[in-house]
């Protein structure tokens, strides 16, 4: 039971899914999984924040260090889920959309939650900075490739790409940097896209056999 | 706490207190929630220094932005999932007084009773809090694999493999009127013959020495070898290109948060 | 007579009889004789017939306010098929007033009859289409259509279309070669993994963010500090984390033969359980079941950046010496793994993602591409049926690498040379290698 | 012309003390951290990100901008409507909505400016229920107060948002009468002077496609300029779209205005050649300023860190 039963249901739902596209009274089976998935998930909601709590909960009760920014999370949390749940201060009634623009739950996601995910999001301009200085040196020949290729893509983006390379005749335009910008993402670039996504459809395809046919089941405790 | 540490905090609060008072006077004129509006201009951008701050290092204020960012957000997409998911998909389909009560249009169907399956199976997954029975959620994980791995593996095989392949079918000479014709008129030009065929060459080339890269199952010596370093190259212009294009995007990000701090909120730039 | 031109002489009509009873005396007064009632009939006939032996050069008539276009001809219904008998599709020839010069069709509209009952309007076109599909149908109804031209308000109607009831086919041959494909590469796969089982030697390259692992989480036990692992920020319906999971079944149970501590924040509750389960497992195989804790994996948040904000505490606090990124990462990946370079630890990070495998190139110490990540699992298993699974996907990788020579070869002869054989080879292979039916 | 000027200084009309000091400060960094690479000391992720913050903010707070010098693909477009014969008419779609305008209205706004400037004749039209405000807004700012003798009829006309996708344009490439009876006030098209003798879209000189999504620039390739006689069309896309249009370039559109680096330089272009727009607003040149300046930045930085590497003895920098 506790070992077979779970590699039957693997083997039944992977192989009838696939099996469903090339049947056509079957075609939607894919999208109804995915709501099933969907639904589960919800679900799952339950264990995790009920984990998330349970961390914070803990670390008050115990007063470990730093225990006072658990009080942030659990109260930020009720918060929010007591505004998107009872839908406070909602212009509509219970049928309007949850996200609707005056209610609170809409109110804190604009003033806290965007905000903070779009600063989140800026830290990359300042880390693609720091990992340029640190990755792009020219220690081997792949890393060279690495760096030219780079330098001529940013060149090519500063007004400087074009000033230095402007005496460049028409018949040679392609050694212009900004042509040669565009011709490096329209070439090598796709290439290199191309046969890492060939790779990638074969590895999934093997993979997702392996997990059907029960071989790799890593996931479920190979306790063998 | 330390005296110093707390000195700072008083500071901090005294700042954006003031920041509030100016914001609010400045917005009177217009809004009519002035006091209410210019305390979430300045609280958020209490939170947007807060999370700059951590590029120096850790720190308190960070710290209190990343707690209320975990626990609201995790707050926002339960909540998003419960209307979303339960109360628009799944209830209109199981029963019609629970979708009359929340005023969801009730959708019968003749196989509505299939969506008992994720019901039990979330019921079935929430076993795993009992320590007796906790085995059973490896159930609907089995399903969730299945699942996945089905419907990945026609998906992967269309858009990754099947479509890649048909788009590499390039021809190698273009415009093609002959070798004469080809010297006689060879250039370095954008839009040049000679530019175009090699494009294509490197492609087709540049595909076929990263597939090799890939191989696992042969040892990468000899011509084999000399393929699969041509593909290690193409790989790093890639990664190089798209490294540099992606620049400009970022920057983008920093743009508008430096302008939500100096416009919005303080004002400095109209 | 197709109602066109019965409109259209019904209209003519209309206007001679004007012409008549302005011009003729003997309209005027109702005849008494009957052969003055034959004269009047045979002056209308005669006009009637005359004008309509002008009218087909005299374009100056599409002028007039009242002119109706033509309709739609040859509306055809068919039934789509490899379907579950829920698309018809309608064809029609356009009105011939549906001319690029002319601004008389306004478009068409579609209309349609289930089982007898009234026609409903399904849809409003643009003038040159000529196409419909209705994919609102079931097999159990029966139905017909018709096609209306538009002109300002006025419509007028094509011949109502023959019944149709929609068909559903059982398999879909339009997939065949989809499903050719599908079958020689598992085929191959299947044939390497019982091959390998039978005890045939498989060589396997070597992988160096691999080769690696053992030594990543010798460092983290012998500095005494934890390994952070993440397996990406979507759910479990999303292969990249199911193998990142794979990956942390292998690690995990190194880790408990370390007696190392391993935390995993995730992003989502489902992975949450997965990941225990995964880890439990694991070290029950290491024998030391009672090594293991619940608390190893905790969920964050769904939210993309809150997450990220949480692990990027989680790594200036705790110091990780070893830090795993295994899954699918988007924008995240480069703020994570400047972080984890930041503080010193080891990282091997893999996604499937290429828009993000330049910024794991940059700051990692060893990167998984592509298809690596979902050849790790099967390599740290070390198990010859999983080392069978990875030579299966070379042969794939043949198949491409031929088909592509091939399509190369006959396109380019197709376009260069125009001959004729390649180009039908080439149109072969983009039927083979098609993603047309979606 | 105006003389090449590597930054242009106009934030208070001439000389600009802040301007000068952040970038003193900024340059004197650079310099600073130079001499300490050629010693090569390894650089401090913490002074990298000083260098970028300010990098972004002086361009910002001060109105820093570079003089862009049009890339070919860029200086195609201009070039075309340079040099057509005045009073050509050229098409302006407005695909794209308010969350996208941020960074491809500036290149509408560049391309009508001088397109009026040159005396030709503008014909708006949108695809996007959306774009049909953004372009009335556009008209009714950019043309009464910049070029108050030009009238509605003769010298431009706004045709208005219709539905129908891309199959508009297969219908208005043979035939604009039959799917905008009347311009977007209701005038018919016979009564308005700018559609004597144009029945399709082939009877324009030409297409500027501005927008990111779809329908967009690439269905006004694909429907209305690779027509048999089409006109020649000219794109303008958000940078994220930019990389799927260059396969069109230059066989089948004239140039491509990319992102915002591409707005820029046309604006300078427009600048250069236009002394009377140069009080006028230029949001392509403002917001590249920070980009040029980080760009800069980080291309320098790339350059430090190869000096220590390399004077530094290539000593090996991986742990393990």
């Amino acid at each position: 039971m506790r070992r077979q039963v779970p590699l039957f249901i693997t083997f039944f739902v992977g192989t009838l899914l696939i099996v469903s596209v090339f049947i056509p009274p079957m075609e939607n089976l894919g999208e109804d999984f995915t709501l099933f998935f969907d639904i589960i998930a919800v679900f799952a909601f339950f264990l995790g924040g009920g984990n998330l709590l349970r961390v914070h909960l803990t670390k008050l009760y115990r007063k470990s260090p730093d225990w006072g920014f658990s009080v942030v999370t659990v109260v930020g949390f009720f918060l929010m889920l007591a505004a998107g749940l009872f839908k406070i201060g909602n212009p509509g009634d219970i049928s309007a959309s949850v996200t609707a623009e005056g209610s609170m739950f809409q109110t804190m996601f604009n003033n806290v939650v965007l905000p903070l995910q779009s600063t989140m999001y800026a830290l990359l301009a300042f880390f693609i900075a720091s990992a340029s200085y640190r990755a792009f040196r020219a220690k081997n020949r792949e890393a060279t490739i690495l760096l030219v290729a780079a330098f001529i893509i940013l060149l090519g983006r500063t007004p400087f790409g074009m000033m230095l390379t402007a005496w460049i005749p028409d018949s040679w335009s392609v050694l212009q940097v900004p042509n040669l910008a565009i011709w490096i993402m329209n070439s090598p670039n796709l290439a290199g896209q191309r046969a890492i996504l060939i790779g990638i459809g074969l590895g999934v395809v093997s993979m997702s056999l392996r997990i059907i046919l029960g071989i790799e089941r890593t996931y479920l405790g190979d306790d063998r | 706490m330390k005296r110093s540490s707390l000195l700072v905090l008083a500071v901090v609060v005294i700042l954006f207190a003031i920041s509030w008072i100016l914001k609010a006077n400045q917005l009177s004129a217009t809004e009519e929630n002035y006091i209410l509006e210019a305390f979430l201009i300045t609280f958020a951008a209490f939170l947007t220094l807060s999370v700059l701050s951590f590029l120096y290092k850790d720190n308190p204020f960070y710290k209190f932005a990343e707690h209320l960012f975990v626990g609201v957000s995790a707050a926002f997409w339960m909540c998003l999932g419960f209307w979303s998911t339960l109360v628009k998909n799944l209830i209109p389909r199981l029963s019609e007084g629970l979708s009359e009560f929340f005023n969801e249009p009730y959708m019968p169907g003749d196989y509505n009773f299939f969506f008992w399956i994720p019901v039990i199976l979330g019921i079935l997954l929430l076993m795993r809090l009992s320590k007796e029975h906790g085995w059973i959620a490896r159930w609907p994980l089995a399903f969730i694999v299945g699942t996945t791995a089905g419907l990945n593996f026609v998906r992967y095989l269309r858009s990754d493999f099947i479509e890649q392949i048909s788009a590499t079918f390039v021809p190698l000479l273009i415009e093609w009127q002959g070798v004469g014709h080809f010297f006689s008129n060879f250039n370095l030009a954008i839009d040049g013959q000679f530019v175009m065929m090699l494009s294509n060459w490197v492609i087709f080339v540049g595909v076929m020495c990263g597939l090799i890269y890939f191989f696992f199952s042969k040892e990468h010596t000899g011509v084999f070898g000399t393929a699969s370093r041509v593909g290690i190259w193409i790989l790093m212009i890639t990664f190089g290109a798209s490294f540099g294009y992606t620049v400009m995007g970022r920057i983008s990000l920093l743009v508008g948060r430096l302008t939500f701090l100096f416009k919005d909120w303080l004002g400095l730039i109209s | 007579m197709p109602p066109a031109i019965v409109n259209f002489i019904a209209g003519q009509v209309g206007v001679q009889q004007l012409v008549v009873s302005g011009t003729s005396t003997t309209a005027q007064t109702p005849p008494s004789h009957p052969r003055a009632a034959f004269l009047v009939l045979l002056i209308i006939i005669s006009f009637t017939i005359s004008a309509i032996a002008q009218e087909p050069a005299d374009t100056a008539a599409f002028d007039l306010p009242d002119e109706r276009p033509a309709p739609p001809t040859s509306v055809v219904v068919t039934d789509f098929k490899y379907d579950a008998g829920n698309r018809v599709d309608i064809t029609w020839v356009p009105s011939i007033d549906d001319q690029p010069e002319l601004t008389l069709v306004d478009g068409y509209t579609v209309y349609r009859s289930a089982n007898g009952g009234d026609y409903k309007l399904l849809d409003s076109l643009l003038p040159g289409i000529s196409m419909y599909e209705d994919e609102e149908v079931t097999p159990d109804s029966v139905y017909t259509y018709y096609v209306a031209t538009m002109s300002g308000k006025d419509t007028v109607q094509s011949v109502v279309t023959q019944e149709i009831r929609p068909e559903w086919e059982l398999v879909n041959f339009d997939l065949a070669w989809l499903f050719v494909i599908a079958v020689i590469i598992s085929g191959s796969i299947v044939w390497f993994i019982w091959r390998a089982r039978a005890g045939a030697d498989l060589f396997v390259r070597k992988i160096a963010g691999l080769d690696a692992v053992d030594e990543a989480i010798g460092r983290a036990t012998e500095m005494g500090r934890p390994i952070l692992f993440i397996p990406g920020i979507l759910d479990m319906d999303d292969v990249q984390t199911i193998a990142g999971l794979t990956i942390l079944g292998r690690v995990a149970k190194q880790i408990a033969d370390y007696d190392t501590r391993i935390r995993m924040p995730v992003s989502r509750s489902l992975v949450m359980t997965a990941a225990r389960e995964t880890i439990k497992a694991s070290y029950q195989v290491a024998g030391r079941p009672d090594a293991y804790s619940d608390d190893m994996v905790s969920y964050v948040t769904d939210e993309q950046f809150g997450y990220v904000a949480a692990v990027d505490g989680i790594m200036v606090r705790e110091k990780p010496a070893t830090i795993f990124l295994l899954g699918a990462f988007f924008a995240e990946s480069l703020i994570l793994a400047e972080t984890g370079n930041s503080i010193g630890a080891i990282q091997i990070a893999g996604t499937a993602r290429p828009a993000q495998l330049p910024f794991f190139i940059a700051a990692c110490d060893f990167t998984l591409i592509g298809e690596e990540l979902f050849a790790a699992s099967a390599y740290l298993s070390g198990e010859p049926k999983q080392l069978g699974s990875l030579k299966g996907q070379d042969v794939g990788k043949g198949i491409a690498m031929l088909a592509i020579i091939l399509g190369m070869v006959a396109v380019t002869m197709a376009t260069a040379f125009e001959i004729d054989f390649f180009q039908m080879i080439a149109d072969g292979l983009n039927q083979v290698f098609s993603t047309k039916a979606e | 012309m105006i003389p090449f000027e590597p930054i242009r200084l106009f934030a208070f009309g001439g000389f600009n003390v802040p301007i000068v000091i952040s970038l003193l400060i900024i340059g004197g960094g650079m310099l600073w951290l130079l001499i300490r690479s050629l010693k090569a000391k390894e650089v401090d992720r913490r002074i990298v990100f000083v260098f970028i913050f300010a990098a972004v903010s002086a361009p910002l707070l001060f109105e820093i901008t570079f003089d862009e010098t049009a890339t070919p693909i860029v200086k195609g477009v201009f070039e075309k409507i340079e040099n057509m014969p005045e009073r050509s008419r050229i098409v302006i779609a407005f695909d794209f909505d308010p969350a996208m305008a941020p960074e491809v209205q500036p290149m509408a706004n560049a391309v009508i400016r001088h397109a009026l400037a040159k005396n030709h004749r503008l014909i708006f039209i949108s695809l996007w229920a959306t774009g049909q405000a953004l372009m009335d807004k556009t008209i009714s700012e950019i043309i009464p107060a910049e070029f108050p003798q030009k009238q509605d009829g003769i010298d431009y006309v706004s045709l208005g948002y219709k539905a129908g996708n891309e199959g508009v344009l297969n219908v208005i490439v043979s035939n604009v009468k039959k799917m905008f009876p009347t311009d977007v006030n209701g005038v018919p098209l016979t009564d308005i002077a700018i559609f004597n003798g144009v029945r399709s879209m082939k009877d324009v000189d030409m297409v500027m496609a501005v927008g990111g999504g779809k329908p967009g620039p690439k269905e006004w390739v694909l429907f209305v300029g690779d027509a048999p006689g089409g006109p020649p069309v000219a794109v303008g896309v958000a940078a994220v779209v930019a990389p799927q249009m260059y396969p069109y370039y230059p066989k089948q559109v004239l140039g491509i205005l990319g992102g915002i680096k591409g707005a820029a330089e046309y604006e300078s272009e427009l600048l250069h050649n236009y002394p009377r727009f140069a009080e006028q607003d230029t949001p392509g040149l403002r917001m590249m300023g920070p980009q040029t300046l980080a760009h800069v930045v980080i291309m320098a930085f790339i350059i430090f860190g190869n000096l220590a590497f390399f004077i530094g003895g290539r000593h090996k920098e991986k742990r393990l």
